[in-house]
């Protein structure tokens, strides 16, 4: 199975939402958030392994596996992004200003003097193209934007600026433009074209999936030319061939480092672990309409039986933290006062008995494409042993699990990346969600109700107390086990300088942002 | 009756009862016969009743992943938290029943073909073997990819494979076993007194290729051992975190440099287990040449 | 013997490596140049370890322990292998018994006989060389063509291998050469032709041969000396009318007597028994426990060799004591019911194999109560009509007839009373046993399979064994734990079991030695007197048809020559077919005579 | 002549056995219950995206239509485009195949010229110390899987106890497959030590067989040399016997590549395989699997051959 947890997800950080007010305020310019920036020397080549196969792609605004997060980072540039503090920025980001009109309406201007890798500026005529292409229902590329935009609420205002006016009103629609995949490409751009253009700090020099890509200094890089002349990220067969080269210094960095490797790396004082905190997270989901779920007692029988502190140990080694059947832990709405759930297995076993549903046995499906899911399944089984329920593990492969079956399971697992709260209901907890898995809210809610008011609600007080409201009701009722979240592991050699191991949505350091300001000190 | 017969004693009094040697007495004169058996019954041994020795569970959580000193245990955790010595002790029945399984159906239907068609000759031999060939053409390794990852990796698909990858291999040695023993004139005794093909087949063919079958299948059981772990290797087990010595290899590969138990005491396993077969192989087929070429010498 | 001796052994002693059992021990013989020694003995004796030894040469296994030889005065065993090397294949060759196998599949003929030269540096440049193959090749009567040197084994004939074998061994002008057993394998046309081959070159080259064998008749032609061995020791040695016409020694008086000749009606008379194998040999005399002469003497001490005449020389107490030795029983009476029907008719038969003929129109009968001996060269199709009548071989056209009744092709199809009333016994004792089962249940399985119970079965086997004179006791052994013509009894048992009409028996003594073939030979005619059998005997070895057959019918490419009685075509022959297959059998009668 | 015709015969033989291999290949992936729209496009692909998908790519034709395009494409070199990225197979096959038929043909050019070496030697120092050492040690080499052995060599080799050859092996994209040989030694390694045991064994029973016939002891009695009996006599008739087993050894290297592969990261067909098999990337399966099956038929086409050419005995009887 592949490991490209977050793969085909968009990845949102909590926070943002805080911006939304006073959006216009920007900090432009500001460096300060790496440590080993300013100075340092010029040239060298920096290899780093990834897992990846010859299923791998580049395009500038959509990804298949982890591997082409990276490439698109290095070559494309979104229009907003996130500080290291999960608030809205400018900082690495294409837009000099977005201006919130209303919660249906905003109007993005572009920073002057950028320029294409191929010299063209880059202008309004692009950033519409771009809306275009992200929703061209051929391509399929932003499904959660389609249902708040469509071509005909772009006007060009001027050279650098754009008036967008959605079909219906939608705070989160500013930390869709800070995702990493809301990027600029050029007016025209496709997947195919033989020179892949971006304002990235780096050019794409080739391409062979399953095999490299290596990307060259872009000179002209609007925030100064960097300081690598050469980036080659390396695709490895499994981890395990991945770490070997590492560890026999044929590479100087490796994504997602296994955890296995942890140790390793932290004995070795020629290389630095980098363990950083993310809001990805991997639940158990049960369908809230589907016997024997449909039944409350039996869901919150199941949340009472992992022992999440053990899951955490077990399925990540560690490297993560206990979740509380709740997501959006980096968003400022996320609920901290909620009593933390503990394993319960006596309460589990009268809730059932309750239920009428004591020696319950029942399939739980997993994924054999996605690490992690197989074995997370296992280890819940050997847990509901315990209460007397009898879980079997039915591992399917990947193509089958996510084809017609998929949101129809009754009992299954899943993964989603970082997200704020509010983008996270509209991917997965309301009927016309995304991927509906859990099929909530019940039919006899109004949380659904409550959504659009707090979607369209631009004031965070009064928005944060309808996402309480909505946030309790699923804490008591819903149909996701969130056992934990789970960091993101990297490493690389001492000498590679300028990368930093902070909260991130992405694996190092946010690829370095680019590996804009990444240099060997050799 | 006879003319001038002087009796001679040794005739008038037979040596007791004596089964000529068979293959396996004279193989286990060798030493590499008997180092191949006790490390297969210590092996098996393993397998089979390893289970009931194992400190833990087969799943069972019993501290941090991949840590070579945890309290309780022997040589540590594996990649999912459990004890590496009590994963080890119960990893070891499934491979050895699958393989033996798998080599088991296909002796039965490889020997069957493979007499067939050295008996009857002609079109039919043609046709069957010419069918063994092309199956032999098919990559073994991407059959098995293929059909695990479609039909997922169940017990019984396993064997099925196996054993259809091996039947061609065993059916043309077989074949060629049988075929100058279908020419020795027992047989033609045995068609003369109208004895059905069946029979034939049965009774006089098979004891008499059963030497170089032996070797072969023993041959063909380190080979399955060999296919099935490198299938686990390649994450293919028949259930989820199932304890499988060549899954264990797979899963623990990653900490080699960390917790190097993980990988080598199934490693280790496999290899033991392995070798032990190749061993009785080796003695057997060292013993059957030697027996046929003293029937030979006649 | 003096000055001109060329082969000289004495007191050879020759062990199975490291367990110090004696293979061959006091072997002491002389060959003189020009001369030709016949080596005889039973299967087993040591012809073919002292034969080697003579190279300095001894098999894997087996070492040369003491004694030494000595070929034109130069001393053989104490030298080292690179001196060996030099005169292996010069002064001293050897000529193996199977040429089909010693040729190098992979090396064509002309290059096999050319790099003996080679390496022994005959002559002086390769032209000469190659002028000597050709040459040699002439002497063995082959062609000596670019064509025919390029030619690979395979693609000669039997014989032509043999005189290949001759050729190499030839090449460079040996003093002695060793010929173990050269012709066996070969049919008589062409044996005939390749003795009277070695015995020109011996005679004109003055070489000293060899010659290994254990066909009397053969012996009887071409030596001037006869050595008899049993059991690693010569027993007795003297030139060949001697040994032939006043044999001291009790075991070569039975050899003698065993062997069939051509020209002469006297029954084969048997021997029963094994030679004691190396390392199970008495204190005493080796053939003390097969001797009917035997005394306490014989049992404690192996007598010296002494000499009878001057260069005949004996090795037993009783030399030349005890009676001629005589058939216990009278010749086969036969009854000759000419009005009864014929027990077996064949009828206009052709066989084939996947379309192409080799049985031509075949037509006889096998009259009740008698035997009839099926004769002809080896690929006249003998074997072919017999499996055919067996219903073992199911391509062939006509009609045989079995009392009066049309036989279907195959057995298969035959009802169980008409295949248990035609048995079969073949050729090679150690093929037609199954090696697996033990000597009891073979031969009740043909009662097993007809339906009887096993208690039946096995007392009717044990009867039967009684019957080819082996107790029952070895209805418990396995196959090889006999010797040769014990396994042929059982088979003639397992065919006897359930009381046929008609027993064929295809070469049935071919792969025997002659002692023990003359036993076998003496059980067939004691059983189809006793049972009154009818008999198909098919054979190539025309002297045994004497002993045995009533009728003969002669088989060339697949049609039938000549038919009659065994008398009248033996001694009249007709065609001259059949007048030359006569004339080329080596009669030991004749060889006497002519000298 | 008649050598034409039997390799004429032979070659008929392939083709057939290519032909229902093609079969099988075919209604195997035809089987497939996962749908290679989803496999490929991943969870985000809407209704029109997989419809489009199987449009583009045929899968909406008939059964016996979508075999006949696959074999005119596979005749006309063309076999058809991979599911993931819609490039031409050849495109982003071509240097794997280059690669891994170099691993093959350096493997072979090592494992057979040692296993003859090898299993000679045995045979002419039979039961002796070498051949027991050789026999006990390649038994125990034989019987260990690949991905054990390949693991030990990266430990002992390249991380953990000595850091001496490269862990993995890197060959950049367009350049030829010799372009890192010192990545190439220990992929080599593991396949040899994989390989050559199998076949050392069999030349030495091979061997064995043959000095142990009457036509080399009667060379010994010819007075020749013991070099000219073992080179002369004994080899060239040893030989034919173990050219199956070489070709069975190169065949088996070909599809046999992927754990080999997976270890050191070759960029092969083996891997590509894996991959194409995980992603249900059917067009490469299947052009990968007659690649291989290929490949397998003309091994065996060369050794029946090689073993006709030694063997004057089959080489004779043809002319
Ligand atoms: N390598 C060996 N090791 C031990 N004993 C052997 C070996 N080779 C032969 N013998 C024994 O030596 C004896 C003589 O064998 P040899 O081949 O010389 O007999 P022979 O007279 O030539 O017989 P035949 O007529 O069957 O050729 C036999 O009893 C045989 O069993
Ligand atoms: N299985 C076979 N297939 C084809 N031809 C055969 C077969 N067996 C025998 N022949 C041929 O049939 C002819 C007769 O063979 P057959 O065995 O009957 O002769 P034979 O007289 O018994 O010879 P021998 O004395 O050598 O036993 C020969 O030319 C032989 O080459
Ligand atoms: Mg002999
Ligand atoms: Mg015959």
């Amino acid at each position: 199975g592949s490991d490209e947890e977050g793969a085909t997800t968009e990845t949102t950080a909590a926070g943002g939402t805080e911006t939304t007010a006073g959006g216009t305020e920007t900090t432009a310019g500001g460096t300060e958030t790496t440590a080993a920036s300013g100075e340092g020397k010029k040239g060298g080549t920096l290899r780093v392994a990834v897992v990846g196969s010859t299923n791998d792609i580049i395009d500038g605004q959509y990804i298949v596996a982890k591997p082409d997060q990276f490439r698109l980072v290095m070559g494309w540039e979104p229009i907003l992004c996130y500080d290291s503090d999960f608030n809205i920025s400018y900082e690495h980001a294409l837009a000099e200003n977005v201006e919130t009109v209303a919660a249906d309406h905003y109007i993005i201007t572009l920073k002057s003097g950028i320029k294409w890798h191929n010299g063209n500026p880059l202008t309004a005529d692009d950033l519409i193209y771009s809306f275009e292409r992200r929703l061209d229902p051929d391509l399929g590329l932003a499904p959660a934007l389609s249902q708040l935009l469509d071509v005909s609420g772009l006007t060009k205002v001027d050279d650098l600026t754009v008036d967008i006016k959605l079909k219906q009103p939608a705070v989160t629609f500013l930390n869709g433009l800070a995702e990493y995949t809301a990027t600029i490409v050029p007016k025209g751009y496709t997947r195919e074209d033989a020179e892949q253009i971006g304002t990235g700090p780096f050019k794409l020099k080739s391409f062979t999936p399953g095999a490299e890509s290596v990307h060259v200094r872009n000179d002209d890089y609007w925030g100064g030319a960097p300081l690598l002349d050469e980036v080659q990220i390396i695709d490895f067969a499994d981890a395990a061939a991945a770490v070997n080269a590492f560890t026999s210094g044929q590479v100087d960095a490796i994504m997602d480092l296994p955890y296995a490797q942890a140790e390793a790396v932290k004995g070795n004082g020629d290389l630095t672990l980098m363990v950083s905190e993310a809001g990805s997270w991997l639940p158990i989901t049960m369908a809230i309409d589907q016997a024997p779920f449909d039944d409350v007692r039996v869901r919150q029988a199941m949340r009472l039986i992992p022992n999440r502190e053990q899951m955490v140990q077990q399925v990540l080694s560690g490297f993560g933290s206990v979740g509380n059947d709740m997501y959006g832990k980096l968003d400022g709405s996320y609920p901290k006062d909620l009593p933390q759930r503990e394993q319960d297995i006596e309460a589990a076993k009268a809730l059932l008995a309750e239920a009428g549903q004591e020696n319950l046995t029942i399939d739980l499906f997993a994924p054999d494409d996605t690490a992690g899911l197989p074995e997370m399944a296992a280890a819940f089984a050997e847990m509901a042993k315990e209460a007397g329920v009898t879980v079997n593990v039915k591992v399917l492969d990947g193509g089958t699990y996510w084809g017609e079956q998929y949101t129809k399971y009754t009992f299954a697992t899943s993964f989603w990346g970082t997200r704020p709260y509010l983008n996270q209901v509209a991917a997965g907890s309301l009927k016309d969600a995304v991927y509906p898995e859990t099929h909530w809210p019940p039919a006899d809610s109004d949380f659904a109700d409550k959504y659009a008011a707090a979607i369209a609600e631009t004031d965070q007080e009064k928005r944060y107390a309808l996402i309480k409201e909505m946030q309790t009701e699923e804490y008591e009722d819903g149909g996701n086990i969130i056992w934990g979240f789970n960091n993101l592991l990297d490493a690389h050699a001492n000498y590679v300088m300028g990368l930093e191991a902070r909260p991130n949505m992405l694996n190092l350091d946010h690829f370095g942002r680019g590996m804009k300001r990444v240099w060997l000190d050799v | 009756m006879s003319t001038v017969d002087t009796p001679p004693p040794t005739a008038a009094t037979p040596q007791p009862v004596r089964k000529p040697d068979g293959v396996f007495k004279v193989a286990l004169r060798m030493w590499r016969t008997r180092i191949g058996v006790v490390l297969l019954v210590i092996l098996v041994g393993i397998a089979l009743f390893g289970p009931y020795f194992a400190p833990y569970g087969e799943q069972e959580f019993v501290g941090q992943p991949n840590t070579r000193h945890v309290e309780g245990t022997l040589l540590g955790t594996d990649y999912f938290g459990q004890d590496v010595l009590s994963r080890a002790l119960h990893g070891g029945r499934s491979i050895l029943l699958l393989a033996v399984a798998s080599t088991a159906l296909a002796l039965v239907f490889g020997v069957a073909i493979g007499l067939v068609a050295a008996y009857n000759r002609g079109r039919l031999d043609d046709v069957l073997m010419r069918s063994m060939d092309i199956s032999l053409a098919f990559p073994q390794l991407l059959l098995a990819l293929v059909a695990l990852t479609t039909i997922g990796p169940e017990p019984w698909l396993i064997v099925a494979i196996v054993a259809i990858t091996t039947t061609p291999r065993i059916a043309r040695i077989t074949r060629g076993a049988a075929v100058p023993v279908v020419e020795r004139d027992f047989v033609g005794a045995a068609e003369a007194l109208g004895e059905s093909r069946t029979r034939i087949l049965w009774s006089e063919l098979l004891p008499n290729v059963s030497g170089p079958l032996l070797v072969e299948a023993n041959l063909r059981l380190t080979y399955s051992i060999g296919l099935i772990a490198s299938l686990g290797f390649l994450g293919f087990a028949t259930r989820v975190n199932a304890a499988d010595w060549g899954l264990m290899v797979n899963e623990n590969r990653i900490a080699l440099s960390v917790q190097p138990w993980g990988t080598v005491l199934p490693a280790i396993a496999i290899a033991l287990l392995t070798v032990g077969t190749g061993l009785i192989a080796d003695g057997l087929s060292r013993a059957s040449a030697g027996i046929d070429r003293a029937k030979g010498d006649q | 013997m003096s000055e001109h001796v060329t082969l000289d052994i004495r007191d050879l002693r020759i062990e199975v490596d490291g367990t110090g059992n004696d293979i061959v021990d006091e072997v002491t013989l002389q060959v003189p140049r020009g001369q030709v020694l016949g080596l005889v003995g039973e299967s087993g004796s040591g012809k073919t370890t002292v034969g080697l030894a003579v190279l300095g040469h001894a098999r894997k296994g087996v070492a040369i322990s003491s004694g030494s030889i000595e070929i034109n005065g130069r001393a053989l065993l104490s030298r080292s292998a690179k001196d060996l090397r030099a005169m292996r294949g010069s002064l001293v060759t050897y000529v193996p018994q199977d040429p089909s196998m010693s040729l190098n599949p992979a090396l064509r003929i002309g290059t096999q006989i050319l790099e003996v030269l080679e390496h022994h540096g005959f002559g002086s440049s390769q032209q000469e060389r190659r002028e000597r193959v050709e040459q040699v090749m002439t002497e063995v009567a082959l062609p000596n063509d670019r064509d025919f040197l390029r030619r690979y084994p395979h693609q000669l004939s039997g014989g032509q291998q043999q005189r290949v074998g001759l050729a190499m061994a030839f090449a460079c002008r040996p003093a002695v050469i060793v010929l173990d057993e050269p012709t066996t394998g070969l049919d008589v046309s062409t044996q005939s032709h390749v003795l009277a081959t070695v015995r020109d070159l011996c005679h004109q080259h003055g070489v000293a041969a060899l010659y290994v064998t254990h066909d009397l008749a053969v012996v009887a032609n071409l030596a001037d000396r006869v050595a008899v061995m049993y059991a690693g020791r010569i027993v007795e040695q003297g030139p060949t009318k001697a040994i032939f016409d006043n044999a001291q020694h009790p075991y070569t008086r039975h050899l003698t007597a065993a062997a069939p000749d051509i020209n002469s009606d006297e029954p084969v008379i048997g021997l029963r028994g094994r030679a004691p194998a190396p390392g199970k040999r008495p204190a005493g005399c080796a053939f003390a426990l097969r001797c009917e002469l035997v005394t306490d003497e014989c049992r404690e001490q192996f007598p010296v060799e002494r000499p009878v005449l001057r260069d005949h020389l004996v090795r037993c107490f009783q030399a030349g004591r005890g009676e001629r030795l005589t058939p216990a029983q009278t010749p086969v009476s036969v009854r000759r019911d000419s009005e009864s029907a014929p027990a077996l008719q064949i009828r206009h038969v052709d066989a084939a194999y996947t379309g192409h003929q080799v049985v031509h129109d075949v037509t006889f009968d096998v009259p009740r109560g008698q035997c009839v001996a099926l004769v002809g060269e080896s690929g006249s199709g003998k074997t072919t009509l017999t499996r055919s009548v067996g219903g073992l071989h199911r391509e062939w056209n006509g009609e045989i007839l079995l009392d009066g009744v049309a036989l279907a092709r195959s057995s298969r199809d035959r009802p169980t009373a008409q295949r248990l009333s035609i048995q079969y016994v073949f050729q090679n004792p150690y093929s037609s046993l199954h090696p697996r089962r033990t000597v009891g249940e073979s031969v009740s399985r043909p009662l097993r399979v007809a339906g009887a119970s096993a208690r039946e079965a096995s007392h009717a086997a044990a009867e039967m064994l009684e019957r080819v004179s082996l107790t029952a006791a070895y209805a418990s052994r396995y196959p090889d734990q006999l010797s040769g013509g014990e396994r042929q009894r059982v088979a003639i048992a397992r065919a006897l079991v359930c009381k046929p009409s008609v027993l064929v028996c295809d070469e049935v003594t071919s792969a025997l030695d002659v002692l023990v073939q003359a036993a076998v030979v003496e059980l067939l005619v004691g059983l189809q007197r006793d049972l009154g059998l009818s008999m198909l005997f098919v054979t190539h070895n025309l002297p045994l048809v004497r002993s045995l057959a009533q009728q003969v019918v002669v088989l060339a490419d697949g049609k039938v020559v000549e038919a009659g009685p065994t008398e009248q075509v033996l001694t009249r022959p007709e065609q001259e077919y059949t007048q030359r297959l006569l004339a080329d059998t080596p009669s030991i009668a004749a060889a006497l005579a002519a000298d | 002549m008649g050598i034409l015709k039997l390799v004429l015969r032979r070659l008929a033989l392939g083709v057939l056995t290519l032909f229902v291999v093609s079969l099988a290949v075919f209604l195997l992936s035809q089987a497939l219950p996962s749908d290679p729209a989803r496999a490929v496009l991943g969870r985000e692909a809407t209704e029109e995206n997989v419809a489009a998908f199987r449009a583009q790519y045929g899968l909406d034709q008939p059964m016996i239509k979508q075999y006949t395009t696959w074999i005119k494409g596979l005749l006309s070199g063309e076999p058809g485009v991979s599911y993931s990225n819609g490039e031409p197979i050849m495109d982003f096959l071509g240097d794997r195949i280059k690669n891994s038929l170099f691993l093959m043909f350096m493997g072979s050019l090592i494992s057979i010229p040692l296993s003859l070496l090898i299993g000679s030697y045995a045979a002419l120092r039979r039961d002796k110390t070498f051949d027991n050492a050789n026999s006990v040690s390649s038994l125990i080499l034989a019987a260990m899987p690949e991905f054990v052995l390949g693991a030990f060599l990266v430990v002992l080799f390249a991380t953990n106890v000595w850091n001496i050859f490269p862990a993995t092996i890197r060959i950049r994209p367009g350049e030829p497959p010799w372009s890192d040989m010192k990545g190439m030694i220990l992929p080599l390694l593991t396949l040899t030590l994989a390989v050559t045991p199998y076949v050392s064994r069999v030349v030495r029973a091979s061997m064995i067989e043959v000095l142990e016939s009457d036509y080399v002891e009667m060379g010994r009695l010819k007075g020749l040399p013991e070099r000219t009996v073992l080179w002369r006599h004994a080899m060239p008739n040893a030989i034919g016997p173990t050219f199956q087993v070489m070709a069975l050894n190169v065949a088996y290297m070909a599809g046999g590549v992927v754990v080999v592969e997976s270890l050191f990261n070759f960029p092969g067909i083996g891997l590509a395989m894996r991959d194409a098999v995980r992603d249900v990337n059917i067009p490469v399966v299947q052009f990968l699997a007659m690649f291989i099956s290929f490949i397998y038929v003309i091994t065996n086409l060369a050794a029946d051959i090689g073993t006709i050419l030694v063997t004057p005995r089959l080489r004779t009887r043809l002319s």
